[in-house]
Parts: structure tokens; C-alpha cells; sequence
């Protein structure tokens, strides 16, 4: 289990052949689901320029860290992975990489899913905008 | 008691720091907390956190703890 | 849309990151969902040596294709990409892919799940196990 | 009319063969077409497809089907 802040620019690919090579025992697990979300070059109507991610040193990895345990709970999957972009972005660039590992499908599919879900209600980071005509706070993520 | 606080994100521009101390005498809830150190009225969608753990604006603050207000999270 | 049957290993994370580089247009996906099945080194109990994926030849192409272009019906999805291996394979090689890409997170994840789900109980493939004691074909799916 | 059959995995080593012909004067179904290639009895599991589509084993063939056979799928 590896929750990890990144300032800097990271390839979601190439975290996850690593992470599973170095954590995952070979042959154990038959799935692995995976989340990418990356910035998008426009946002309500808008070009976005450059996307600037605060959080909250501390908080933000201890709550990851939970909702990993609380994913370990509840279903029964073997190891999984949260890695998340801070400071300035430009588009394309991944934000958020959620990866789980278990025996079978239904479990990876889930706990990855429920990863993604409560990251984005309640983890500690905040979006600000570039515009052309200036930045603005992100007021609030889209539902689904 | 003192009291770290920290503002995050548009409540840091708004309140225009983004961190202060608070000594006080007697037991304050975050709410309080906020009017004292905010030259701002606490926006209803501001979410609170002591010791980083998410608590509610009625929580009651101890000696030593760490409190952070910030707006909706807008992460992934 | 891409399906490719593989008689050869793959690297699922490298396919993938080539998938977006050359099909993705940068900057208008958000959210990429994927599940990698991977070969695991034991099934009902018994340790497997070596597995064997047949398929209909045409059929599973059709069928995989078919699967895809509803998905693209079904949700608001930018693209999808099906990989599958065929052929002797050995513990821990990837055997499966789906990656769907996508503006939000909700339609990745649910077509990436409805393309696993319809695959595995509809697509012609068909496995053989090389246990210690012989061979032996899978006779069903697990359910999830 | 003819028709080319073919067997899948499992039913294509119990049958003992991989693809067979069939030419017929009258209309057949799958059912009628398995007894007639097949040495053994339809397994009530059985897929059967033409030309590359599901359909049901009462479906009936026409001139230059492409018909299969195969056990349930265990792909992914």
C-alpha cells in the first residue's frame, strides 16, 4: 500500500509496472483496475492554461492512506496504490493515479472505484485555474 | 491554550494569511476560533479539521491542536 | 477503437501510454480507466504451469468490436481499446486489457467494467491449464 | 446445400475433429447439424454461432454457413 504527493510531473504507466514489479507477488493477483485523471485544457466553457493544486501537508496523505485501509477492509484485494499531482500543471499532465491489485475482477474494479470516489469528495486538495483572463478557484468537482 | 489555525486554498487569499496563533483563556469551539483569527464571515460551505482529522465548526478545541479551515476539496 | 488479439506477451502499461499518445487528442480526456487480467499462478486449488488461450478467429473480433461500439452507445466516452492475449502464456503475463477514455470519471469506469463483464461471458476464448498432473480446460467463469 | 462446421476447444477434441462439411438436400437446424457431423451427444452447455453470430441451436442454416461449436467462454 503506497499513498505519495508528487510536485512534480509523473507517468502514471510507468508507476504502475514499477509499483507492481517491486510490491506484487507474481502469479498472486489476476486484476488490476486502474484510474487516470488528467488535466483537461478546458473546464466550464473555458481554456485552462495552467492548473495550480494546493493540499494540506499531512492531512491530505493521512487521509489517502486511510481510505486505502478502509479499502483493504472492505474488499478482498492485495495491495493498492494512490499517487497525486501538487503545484503547477500544464493540460494533459496526470493528476491522479488510483491502482488496486486483487485475485479477481469484482474486488479491483470496486475498491478502485470507491478509491476514486472518496478521494475526490473529501482528500484535502484544491484546483486553481489560469485563464486568459486571470485564475479562479475550481468552486467544487463534478458528481460523477 | 494555544491553537495553531490554518486557512487553505481561496479561504487563505480571502482571510489574507494562511496561518495565525490563538492564545485564549478558556476552551473555544472552531467556530470561535475562526471569528477570532478571520477578519471575514465563516462561508457555510468551509470545512474544519483539528489534529487533520475532519470535525464540525461545534468542535471543541484543546491545547496544542493543529486547526485548518478550508473550502469544498477539488482534487482527482 | 482499437481490439487486437496478441499471440505474443505484452506490456499492458506501455500499450496503453501509446493508445493515448498516438489516438487521444491531449488535453480533452480526463479520466482514463483501464483493468489489466493478469495469468495467476494457481486456480482451484491446483498450481499452473503453463495456460493456453484459444479463440474463434474472426469471431472474437467481431464480438469484441461489437462490445466496444455499444459501450461508445451506451456512455459519453472518447475511446476504448481491447487487448487479448492467445497462445501459451506463463504465471503472471498479462493475458487481458481494456483502457476506455473519457471527459469524466463515471463513463470510464462503468464502460471500462461493462467491457470486462461482456467479455468474459460472451467473447469466444477459451482456456486450458497445464497443471502438474496434466491438462485440464477451465470450465466456467468465476461470476466476479 | 453445404455448410462448414467447426468445433472449439473442449468439443473440438471431444468430437475429435476442429472443422468438418456437411452438404444436405434439406434445410437443417444447429441441432440437426451437430448430429450429423458430431460422434457424440450435444453437451447441454453448447454455444453455437453462424457466421459468427450467437444463435440458439433450433436456428436453421443456409447454403454456405460458417456454423460453430464451442463450450462456455473463459476468456479475459
Amino acid at each position: 500500500m503506497a499513498v505519495e504527493i508528487r510536485p512534480q510531473a509523473f507517468d502514471p504507466w510507468q508507476t504502475m509496472q514499477h509499483y507492481q514489479q517491486q510490491h506484487i507477488a507474481p502469479g498472486k493477483h489476476g486484476a488490476c483496475a486502474s484510474f487516470i485523471g488528467s488535466m483537461r485544457d478546458f473546464n466550464e466553457g473555458d481554456d485552462v492554461q495552467v492548473m495550480t493544486l494546493e493540499h494540506y501537508p499531512g492531512m491530505t496523505e493521512k487521509y489517502l492512506e486511510k481510505i486505502c485501509a478502509e479499502a483493504k477492509s472492505r474488499w478482498d484485494i492485495i495491495d493498492c496504490l494512490i499517487i497525486h499531482r501538487v503545484g503547477d500543471m500544464q493540460p494533459n499532465d496526470p493528476i491522479v493515479l488510483t491502482a488496486v491489485w486483487s485475485a479477481h475482477r469484482g474486488a479491483a474494479f470496486e475498491a478502485c472505484r470507491y478509491l476514486m470516489e472518496e478521494l475526490k469528495s473529501r482528500a484535502p486538495f484544491w484546483k486553481k485555474e489560469t485563464l486568459q483572463q486571470g485564475e479562479r478557484w475550481v468552486e467544487h468537482n463534478t458528481p460523477l | 491554550m494555544t491553537i495553531t489555525v490554518k486557512f487553505f486554498a481561496s479561504l487563505r487569499e480571502r482571510v489574507g494569511k494562511g496561518e495565525a496563533s490563538l492564545t485564549s483563556a478558556r476552551s473555544v469551539s472552531l467556530y470561535d476560533i475562526w471569528q477570532q483569527t478571520a477578519n471575514i464571515p465563516m462561508p457555510d460551505n468551509t470545512l474544519c479539521a483539528v489534529n487533520m482529522e475532519y470535525v464540525d465548526r461545534n468542535h471543541v478545541a484543546q491545547d496544542g491542536d493543529e486547526v485548518a479551515f478550508f473550502p469544498p476539496v477539488t482534487g482527482g
